[in-house]
C-alpha cells in the first residue's frame, strides 16, 4: 500500500516540477529544479525495485548532469531566458498529437505491475531462475548488464568515450602554444 | 577462426582502432592507422558479403549466450550488403580525407577527429550487423554522437548550429526509437528481432503494437531525414568539414534505411506493416519528398547545400521503393541505397575538392573553375549524369526498376513524379554545370589549379563504379533480389 | 574567506572516504547494487569535489588532461581486450567461461575485468570532461 | 478502478515525456532545450522501469528467502540509456559553449537572424 | 520491544521536526529566518530517523551505511547552511543575487 | 508500521520544500528548498530501506547525501565566483585588485 502512495505522490511531485521547468525563465532556477526532477525520479526508481538504476540516476542526473549544466551556464553568462515571441502553437500540437498516440498505445499495455504481462514471461524469467547459476553473480542486474548483454555495455562504455572525445575536439584546449598566446588567439 | 568471427571484428576492429588512435600523436599517423582499419573491414565485408551472398544466414552469439537471452548477431545478405556499402565507401573516403581534413582540421585535433571518424563507421556498423532492436539504439547513438561531432568540426560557425540542430532532432528520434522499443518488450518480452517476428503476430491487434510501430518509424524516419523531418540535414551537410559531408551522404542515411527496411519488414512484417495504411504514407512521403526537396535543390545557391537537398528526394525515391510493397519496388529501393552512395559520394567528393581549391562551395565563388578543374568538373557531370538517371550509369538502374514497379502496380501518378523528379535534377545539375563551365571565373579564383591526385583518385574511382554498376547490373540485382526474398520472409 | 577553511577540512576528512566508497561500489557491484560505471561516477565525484575547493589547477596537477585522455582510451580497450581474448581462448567474443576452468570462475574474472575497464573509463572521461567544462573560463 | 490504477503510472510518464518534448520544440533558449531533452529522457527511463515493475516483486539481488523479483532486463536497458543521455547532454552542452563563443548568444531567434544578416 | 517503542519515538519526532522544518520555510518571512528553520530542524530530523533506523538494524552492514549517511548529511547541512548564508551575505555584489533580487521583485 | 508513518512524514516535508522551491522568491531560497529537499530524499530512501527490508538499497541513500553534498558546493561556489575553475581565496584577492 505505501509502495504504492509513496509512486502516486512522487509521481506527482515530477508532473508538478516538470511544469515548473517549463513555466520558469531563470534558467539557475531551472537547473536547480532540473536536479530536483533527477533526484524524485532516482527515488521514484528505488520504488519501483530498480536500485541499480536510481543508482545511477543518481550520481548521473543529480550530479554529473547537473554540474555540467551549471558549468555551461557559468561560461554562457545567460541567466534569463527570453520569454518566447510567438505562441508556440505548432510545438503544441505535435505534443498533443504524440501524447494522444500514446495514450493510446497504453490502452492496451499490461496493466502496471501485472506479473502475468508477456514482459515477465519470456526473456526475463531465464535471468532470474538461472542468472546466478550461469554466472555467479547475485546482482541479477550485474550479471545481464556484463555477461548477457554484456556486448551493449561495451556500445555503452564507448558512447561514453565518444562524448568524452567529442568534448575534448570541441572544448579541448590548444596544445602545443603556451597559455599566453593562447589568451590571445582565443575568442 | 577468422570465418567464424569475420562479422564481429568488422565491429570490433574499429572498436579497438578508435582508442587506439584517440592516444597517437597528430599527424598522419592516426590518418594512416584509419585507412588500414577501413581497408581491412572493407576486406572483412566482402568476404562476409560473398559467404552469404546464396542467402545463407550467419548467426553469431555474443557472450556465447543463445538468443534471445544474449546479444546475437544475424547477418544474412541484407546486412552484408550495407555493410559493404559502409566499409567500402569509408575505403573510399579515407585516401580522399588526408589533404582535406589537413587542410579543414586543426593539426592538434587530427588523431581525435581521426578516431571520432573510426567511432562513428563503428557504429554504423553495428548497427548494420546487430540482430537485436536494443544493441541496435545502443551503436546508433555512437554513431550519432560521433557524427555530431564531426559535423560539428566544420570551418564556418554555422557548422555548431547545424550541430547543435541534429542534435537536438537526432536524440529526439533515437527516444522516439526507444519508446517504441519499450512498448513492443512490453508486448513480446523479447528483444531479439527473430524472436520479436516471431512472437508480435499473436498480438498484432494491441494498440500498443500500432503505437510502437508509429514511434519506430518516426524515430528513423527522424534518422533517415524522411521528408518532413528531415530539417536537420540540408544544414548538417552544408557546413560539415568535406570529408566528413561524403562519408556521412554516402552511409549514415543508408543506414537508417536499413533500420527502417529491417524494423518494418524483419520485425514487424509484411503482414503487419501493409495492414495498417503504411504503404500509402511511405508512397505519399516519398512523392511529397521527392517534389519538395527537388525544388528546394533549384532554389540553393551553395553547391554542398544543392546536392544536400538532392539528398533528401534520393530517400524519397527508396521511401517510393518501400511504399509500392512489391519485391519490384523492394528491389529498387535496394539497388537505389547502393546506386546513391556511389553517385552522392562523387558528387560530394568534386565539390569538395572544389572547396579544396578556394574554400567555398557558393555557386558565385564556383564560377569558371570547370575549365581550370577539367577532371574534377568531369567528375561531377558524369556523376550527375548518374544522379539524373541516363542510361549507362548507376543512377538509371534504380529508376528504371522504379518505374517498372510503379507501373506494375499502376501508379501513374508516381511514375510521372519519378520522372519530373529527374527532369528537376536535370536542372539542378544544370546550374552546377552552367556555373562552373559556362560562367566566366571570378578574379579570385583565376589561378587556381587541378585538384591534387590525392582527391581525384578517389573520385574517379567512384565516378568509374558508378559507369560500371551502370552497365554491368548482375551484382547489384541479384543481390537485391536475395535480399528482397530475405526482408520478405519468402523462404529459399 | 572562512568557509572555504571549513570546506577545505571536510574534504581532507571526506575525499579518502568517498575513493574507499567508490572502490566498495566497484568491486561490491556483484553482490548489491553498483558498478563499474557508478563507481567510475562516485570516483569522478570525489575528484570534482577536491577541484572545487583546491581549484581545478590544482586538481588538473594531480590528474593532467594527457593522462585522463590515456585513461580514457585504456578503459575501452581493457574492456574490447577482455572479448578479444576470450576469442583467443576459443570462445565467443566476451564469453568468458574460456576464462577459467570453470565457466563460474571464468565469468567472475571476465565480470570483474571489465567493471574495471569502465569503471577507468567512466570516471575519467567524466573528469575530463568536467575539467574541459571549468577550465574553459580561463581563456 | 483498476484500469486507472494500472495505467496510473504510464499516464503521468506520458504528461511527463510530453512536458520535456513540448520544452525541447517550444523553447529557443539552446540549454532550455536539452534541460527539456534530460526530462524527455529520464521519462522514457520511467516508462520502461514501470514496464519492469512486479507486483510484489523486490529488487533483482538474489537473497534468500524471496520468491519474487522484478525484471532485471529493463533496468539493464535503461542503465545503458541513462550513460547515452549523460553522453548526449554532454556534447550538447559543449556545443552550446562554443555557440555562445562563436555567437555572444544562445537564444535560437539572435542566431537566427546573426545568420540571416551575413 | 523496547527498541521497537524507542525506534518509534525516534522516526515520529525526527518525521514531526522535519514537518515543523517545512512549515517553516514558508512561515517566516526573509530568507534568513527561512534558512535558520531549514537548516536546524535538517540535521536533528536526520539525526532522529537514522538513530530510528539504526535502532532496528543493530550491529550489521546497514547501521554502518547509515553513520555514514548521518556523517555526510552532518557535514552537509550545517557546511551548506553556513556557506549559503555567507553566499547570500556576500552574494549583493554578485549578478546572479541581481537577478534573484528582479525576480524576487517582479 | 512506524516505517510508514516516518515515510509519510518525510513525503509532506517534500511536498512543502518543492513548494518552496517553486515559490522562490530568491535564488538563495530555491537552493535552501534544493537542499533541504535531497536531505529528505536521502531519509525517504533509507526508510524505504527498512520498510521494504533490503538494506542494500542503503548504498542509494549514501550516493545521494554524497551528491547533494557537493552539488550544493558546486552551486555556491559558482554563485559566489561564476566559476568552477579557481580555488576560492585566491580569487577574492584577484576580485579586490581589480
Amino acid at each position: 500500500m505505501i509502495d504504492n502512495l509513496l509512486n502516486i505522490t512522487l509521481l506527482a511531485f515530477l508532473a508538478i516540477t516538470a511544469f515548473a521547468i517549463i513555466r520558469i525563465r531563470n534558467l539557475f532556477a531551472v537547473i536547480m529544479l532540473f536536479g530536483i526532477y533527477s533526484l524524485l525520479s532516482a527515488g521514484l526508481f528505488v520504488v519501483l525495485d530498480a536500485a541499480d538504476v536510481a543508482f545511477t540516476e543518481a550520481a548521473v542526473g543529480a550530479g554529473i548532469s547537473t554540474v555540467l549544466m551549471l558549468a555551461t551556464l557559468a561560461l554562457t553568462k545567460n541567466h534569463e531566458e527570453k520569454p518566447p515571441a510567438h505562441r508556440p502553437w505548432l510545438p503544441m500540437i505535435v505534443v498533443l498529437v504524440t501524447g494522444a498516440a500514446l495514450v493510446y498505445g497504453t490502452v492496451d499495455i499490461p496493466s502496471f505491475s501485472d506479473s502475468e504481462a508477456p514482459a515477465h514471461k519470456h526473456v526475463a524469467p531465464r535471468y532470474i531462475e538461472e542468472g546466478f547459476k550461469e554466472t555467479g553473480v547475485p546482482n541479477l542486474v550485474t550479471a545481464v548488464l556484463a555477461s548477457y548483454r554484456g556486448f551493449d555495455t561495451l556500445g555503452e562504455v564507448t558512447v561514453i568515450f565518444t562524448a568524452g572525445i567529442g568534448v575534448l575536439l570541441l572544448l579541448g584546449r590548444r596544445r602545443g602554444r603556451k597559455r599566453g598566446d593562447e589568451d590571445n588567439n582565443e575568442t | 577462426m577468422i570465418e567464424t568471427h569475420t562479422s564481429l571484428l568488422l565491429v570490433v576492429i574499429p572498436l579497438l582502432a578508435a582508442p587506439v588512435t584517440a592516444i597517437l600523436p597528430n599527424g598522419r599517423l592516426p590518418w594512416l592507422l584509419t585507412l588500414a582499419v577501413s581497408w581491412l573491414c572493407f576486406v572483412l565485408a566482402i568476404w562476409q558479403f560473398m559467404q552469404v551472398m546464396d542467402g545463407s544466414v550467419i548467426s553469431y552469439e555474443l557472450g556465447g549466450w543463445e538468443p534471445p537471452w544474449g546479444i546475437e548477431y544475424r547477418i544474412d545478405i541484407v546486412n552484408a550488403f550495407v555493410a559493404l556499402i559502409v566499409a567500402g565507401m569509408a575505403a573510399v573516403t579515407l585516401p580522399y580525407a588526408l589533404l582535406s581534413v589537413e587542410q579543414e582540421i586543426p593539426k592538434d585535433r587530427i588523431s581525435l577527429f581521426y578516431a571520432t571518424l573510426l567511432l562513428c563507421l563503428d557504429g554504423l556498423l553495428g548497427i548494420a550487423m546487430t540482430g537485436d532492436v536494443f544493441n541496435l539504439f545502443v551503436f546508433l547513438e555512437i554513431s550519432s554522437l560521433s557524427s555530431y561531432t564531426l559535423i560539428s568540426m566544420g570551418r564556418q560557425r554555422k557548422a555548431l548550429t547545424a550541430s547543435y540542430q541534429y542534435l537536438i532532432m537526432g536524440t529526439i528520434g533515437a527516444t522516439f526509437l526507444l519508446i517504441g522499443i519499450g512498448l513492443i518488450y512490453s508486448e513480446t518480452g523479447s528483444l531479439n528481432m527473430v524472436d520479436l517476428n516471431n512472437r508480435l503476430p499473436a498480438v498484432f491487434e494491441h494498440r500498443t503494437v500500432h503505437t510502437a510501430f508509429a514511434f519506430i518509424v518516426v524515430g528513423v524516419g527522424l534518422k533517415l531525414a524522411m521528408f518532413p523531418l528531415h530539417l536537420w540535414l540540408p544544414n548538417a551537410y552544408t557546413y560539415a568539414p568535406s570529408a566528413v559531408t561524403v562519408f556521412l551522404a554516402a552511409t549514415a542515411t543508408k543506414v537508417a534505411v536499413y533500420v527502417m527496411l529491417r524494423m518494418v519488414f524483419n520485425v514487424f512484417s509484411t503482414g503487419f506493416a501493409y495492414v495498417t495504411p503504411t504503404d500509402d504514407m511511405f508512397l505519399l512521403l516519398g512523392v511529397f519528398g521527392v517534389v519538395f526537396a527537388s525544388i528546394s535543390a533549384i532554389g540553393q545557391k551553395d553547391a554542398k547545400r544543392l546536392l544536400a537537398y538532392s539528398s533528401v528526394a534520393q530517400i524519397g525515391y527508396i521511401l517510393l521503393g518501400i511504399g509500392f510493397a512489391s519485391a519490384l519496388g523492394l528491389t529498387a529501393a535496394v539497388v537505389h541505397i547502393f546506386n546513391h552512395a556511389l553517385m552522392k559520394a562523387a558528387l560530394f567528393m568534386a565539390v569538395g575538392a572544389l572547396v579544396y581549391r578556394i574554400g567555398s562551395s557558393h555557386i558565385t565563388q564556383i564560377r569558371g573553375l570547370g575549365r581550370q578543374m577539367p577532371w574534377t568538373f568531369g567528375a561531377l557531370v558524369i556523376a550527375g549524369l548518374s544522379l539524373i538517371g541516363v542510361p549507362g550509369t548507376a543512377g538509371f538502374i534504380s529508376k528504371w526498376y522504379l518505374v517498372l514497379a510503379a507501373i506494375e502496380q499502376q501508379a501513374w501518378v508516381i511514375a510521372i513524379v519519378i520522372l519530373a523528379g529527374s527532369l528537376l535534377a536535370v536542372i539542378y545539375i544544370w546550374k552546377l554545370v552552367e556555373a562552373l563551365f559556362f560562367q566566366p571565373a571570378i578574379d579570385d579564383t583565376k589561378s587556381v589549379r587541378e585538384a591534387p591526385l590525392s582527391l581525384l583518385v578517389p573520385t574517379w574511382i567512384l565516378v568509374l563504379a558508378n559507369i560500371y554498376f551502370g552497365l554491368n547490373t548482375e551484382l547489384t540485382v541479384n543481390a537485391a533480389t536475395i535480399a528482397v526474398q530475405v526482408l520478405e520472409n519468402i523462404p529459399q | 574567506m572562512k568557509h572555504n577553511l571549513i570546506l577545505r577540512v571536510i574534504a581532507k576528512l571526506l575525499i579518502p572516504i568517498i575513493v574507499l566508497y567508490a572502490l566498495y561500489v566497484q568491486f561490491h557491484g556483484d553482490f548489491g547494487p553498483g558498478g563499474g560505471f557508478q563507481a567510475g561516477v562516485i570516483f569522478s565525484v570525489a575528484f570534482i569535489f577536491y577541484a572545487l575547493v583546491y581549484g581545478i589547477e590544482t586538481a588538473e596537477r594531480v590528474m593532467p588532461e594527457s593522462v585522463l585522455r590515456i585513461l580514457a582510451s585504456l578503459g575501452v580497450l581493457i574492456y574490447a581486450g577482455t572479448g578479444v581474448a576470450t576469442m583467443l581462448l576459443g570462445g565467443n567474443f566476451l564469453d568468458y567461461n574460456v576464462l577459467a576452468s570453470n565457466p563460474i570462475a571464468g565469468q567472475h574474472i571476465g565480470i570483474l575485468v571489465i567493471e574495471l575497464g569502465v569503471g577507468i573509463t567512466v570516471s575519467s572521461v567524466m573528469l575530463l570532461i568536467f575539467f574541459i567544462f571549468a577550465g574553459r573560463a580561463r581563456q | 478502478m483498476d484500469f486507472i490504477f494500472g495505467h496510473y503510472n504510464y499516464w503521468i510518464v506520458i504528461i511527463l515525456m510530453m512536458a520535456g518534448f513540448y520544452t525541447v520544440i517550444s523553447r529557443g533558449n539552446l540549454i532550455k532545450k536539452i534541460t527539456g531533452l534530460n526530462i524527455f529522457q529520464t521519462s522514457v527511463f520511467l516508462l520502461y522501469i514501470s514496464i519492469g515493475n512486479v507486483e510484489g516483486g523486490t529488487t533483482p539481488i538474489i537473497a534468500e528467502g524471496v520468491e519474487q523479483y522484478s525484471n532485471p532486463l529493463p533496468h539493464v536497458l535503461i542503465l545503458t540509456a541513462i550513460v547515452v543521455g549523460v553522453a548526449t547532454t554532454a556534447l550538447g552542452l559543449a556545443l552550446v559553449v562554443r555557440i555562445r563563443e562563436e555567437y555572444g548568444t544562445i537564444e535560437e531567434e539572435d542566431i537566427h537572424k546573426q545568420d540571416e544578416s551575413l | 520491544m523496547v527498541l521497537d517503542i524507542l525506534s518509534w519515538i525516534f522516526l515520529v519526532a525526527g518525521g514531526l521536526l522535519g514537518i515543523i522544518g517545512g512549515i517553516g520555510i514558508h512561515r517566516f518571512p526573509d530568507f534568513f529566518t527561512r534558512l535558520h528553520a531549514a537548516g536546524t530542524t535538517d540535521t536533528l530530523c536526520a539525526a532522529l530517523i537514522l538513530i530510528g533506523l539504526g535502532l532496528q538494524s543493530g550491529l550489521t552492514l546497514a547501521s554502518f551505511k547509515l553513520v555514514l549517511i548521518f556523517a555526510f548529511i552532518l557535514f552537509t547541512s550545517p557546511t551548506a547552511s553556513h556557506a549559503l548564508a555567507n553566499a547570500a551575505l556576500h552574494g549583493g555584489l554578485e549578478p546572479l543575487l541581481d537577478d534573484a533580487e528582479e525576480e524576487a521583485g517582479s | 508500521m512506524m516505517y510508514t508513518a516516518a515515510a509519510l512524514a518525510i513525503l509532506i516535508t517534500m511536498g512543502l520544500a518543492l513548494a518552496r522551491a517553486l515559490l522562490g522568491p530568491t535564488v538563495y531560497d530555491r537552493i535552501l528548498s534544493v537542499n533541504m529537499f535531497g536531505t529528505k530524499t536521502v531519509l525517504l530512501i533509507a526508510v524505504f530501506a527498512f520498510l521494504s527490508g533490503q538494506t542494500d538499497i542503503l548504498d542509494i541513500a549514501l550516493v545521494y547525501a554524497l551528491i547533494n553534498f557537493i552539488g550544493v558546493v558546486a552551486v555556491l561556489k559558482l554563485i559566489e565566483q561564476g566559476n568552477f575553475f579557481t580555488s576560492g581565496e585566491k580569487d577574492e584577492r584577484e576580485v579586490e585588485s581589480e
